[in-house]
């Protein structure tokens, strides 16, 4: 037998339009927030468990419902125009940057990329992947950028700590062996 | 013999270098350096803000390169000086660390790619509110004025800034190495002899000189001119050598490789 | 063990935002329509068995989740508590469009906006401030949309004819309509 507040959860993640952060939850039962994270997880478990074709998702920082990837073929016959369109490899490149070194400025992106990232910037504040966080204090005062809530919910992650360490993509020594070789002088 | 770059779109310099040396696996200086070089310039030119610091790397980055390759080509040029010798290794690891840098990132970036295309396969419920709870939400309308409905719609239907930056005041530098390389090789078998010094006379963006240079690395590279240096930092004695067919002369198929 | 129909019945019906008719099902499935009717009896079954905050109710003709009648009391604290009171810039920009310029396609208005209005649309939908007011003729048959009497007595108005005239600064229809064009097509 299901609680009381576990249906209520249930029913009002059906309604929502937007993952719910559970603090929001918490208020409007009236139950300890960690609470609320032991019973959507419960509840996410107990999906997987019965094997439904739903899962209860943490995404950008709340709970909603998502469809199960397996059944992305069905859904894709269904859905008409939910695709969003795919980023370019310049575009995926500069919100790397921006999601590890945010808040960065534009000339700082287009330091490291080695080309000028005004457009591509453009492009990804435009679709709501990135935006001005503030401003830099040092001269000029460049706008700084950092991620949104819609590039979690793009990536599928709960918050930026989801984010693979950039260690992990440090390139290894015989990258970096290959690149002085390709640098070096013939001797 | 030069390297053939006969690559698609490459998304400035960096993005050139990494996929020349890690996938075609060609060290510097086989490389077309001019392309490379170019793709620099090209880029120089697109940055709207004038960030000097941006800038001021990509000119140390591109005359590394073209010192790295030059020190290849220049005849005499094994007696060399220990500070300069320092001066280009601190100079070619700060391209390198670069290289490590934009690698590590484009890295991260298929991490992010894959990611998201998992993610894509998960559609999220957005149905929203069911009717009969429609009416206890607060009227989104309240205390909107016909007004501030006027104002939104003038903000909608006003063109959406398009950041577009007058560069003319920098001056910008037209010139490709292989537009030079074509010109240079138009004059010189006319004028036969001439100092770089007085071939580059006209210029006066250091950039254009450096363009220049190197479309007379170029030359000196296919065994079209001579060079002659009679004093170290003297100026060069450049003498064509080659057929006086001049631009003909010109070995077109890297010239046709080049699409910058 | 759940079968993968009946797993992709739940997540097509996850991801719908109106009721879905069984034929719709079975053609997306590939399976006779008797064969939905049964399989989303038995999910029904399953749910209330299951005693899940959420039912698969059968209404207008098609299927869809719905909160279980029970909740209502939570879903209407949610809705009281939950719900930002304002609407977005974004929202009114796309009423302001709407009311100024119907009648008008979803696709007409994202032109304008330079980004999708689909869920802002449906949004203006169910508050009741816009509705469909027709097809356009041409080819597509695009859905037109208008505003409702409800949107004009919330703004005081008693009709369309009394919204602040544009004046002679606004661009011309022809210059909006080069707006468009460049703004939809794809970059």
């Amino acid at each position: 037998m299901a609680s009381e507040v576990e249906r209520a959860i249930e029913a009002i993640l059906m309604v929502a339009d937007e993952p719910i952060p559970p603090d929001l939850l918490a208020q409007v039962l009236e139950i300890p927030t960690a609470r609320v994270e032991e019973i959507c997880a419960e509840l996410a478990t107990r999906y997987q468990v019965d094997d439904r074709g739903f899962v209860l998702a943490r995404v950008a920082g709340g709970y909603r419902y998502q469809t199960h990837t397996d059944l992305a073929p069905y859904v894709e016959r269904f859905v008409l125009e939910g695709q969003s369109a795919r980023l370019s490899a310049a575009a995926l490149e500069t919100l790397a940057i921006v999601a590890y070194k945010q808040p960065v400025s534009r000339a700082q992106v287009s330091a490291i990329r080695g080309v000028n990232v005004d457009g591509v910037m453009r492009t990804l504040q435009l679709r709501g992947y990135v935006d001005e966080v503030g401003r830099d204090p040092g001269p000029g005062q460049a706008v700084l950028y950092g991620t949104t809530p819609l590039f979690l919910e793009k990536l599928g992650l709960d918050s930026l700590r989801e984010l693979p360490p950039l260690g992990e993509f440090v390139p290894g020594a015989e990258v970096v062996e290959a690149l002085e070789q390709g640098l070096s002088e013939p001797s | 013999m030069a390297y053939e770059v006969a690559t698609p779109v490459f998304e400035g310099p960096f993005d050139l270098l990494l996929h020349l040396i890690l996938r075609e696996q060609v060290e510097l200086w086989e490389v077309d350096l001019a392309r490379i070089v170019d793709a620099y310039l090209a880029e120089l030119q697109k940055l709207d803000t004038l960030d000097l610091d941006v800038a001021t790397e990509f000119l140390l980055i591109a005359a590394t390169l073209v010192e790295l390759k030059t020190r290849r080509l220049l005849p005499g040029s094994d007696d060399i000086d220990l500070d300069e010798e320092f001066g280009l290794w601190e100079q070619r690891d700060l391209l390198l660390s670069r290289l490590l840098e934009c690698k590590t990132f484009k890295d991260a970036s298929a991490a992010l790619q894959r990611m998201a295309e998992r993610a894509e396969r998960s559609y999220a419920r957005r149905a929203g509110m069911e009717e009969q709870f429609l009416g206890l939400t607060p009227d989104l309308l309240d205390g909107v004025t016909p007004a501030q409905l006027h104002k939104a719609y003038l903000k909608a239907i006003s063109p959406k800034p398009v950041t577009k930056v007058d560069l003319e005041h920098v001056a910008p530098i037209r010139l490709s190495v292989w537009e030079a390389i074509d010109e240079l090789a138009d004059e010189l078998p006319r004028v036969g002899k001439i100092s770089f010094r007085r071939l580059t006379g006209q210029l006066v963006e250091r950039l254009e000189i450096i363009v220049r240079f190197l479309a007379v690395l170029e030359l000196y590279k296919q065994g079209l001119i001579n060079l002659d240096q009679g004093q170290r930092f003297g100026d060069i004695e450049i003498t064509w050598i080659g057929d006086t067919a001049g631009i003909a002369a010109v070995d077109r198929e890297l010239v046709d490789s080049y699409e910058g």
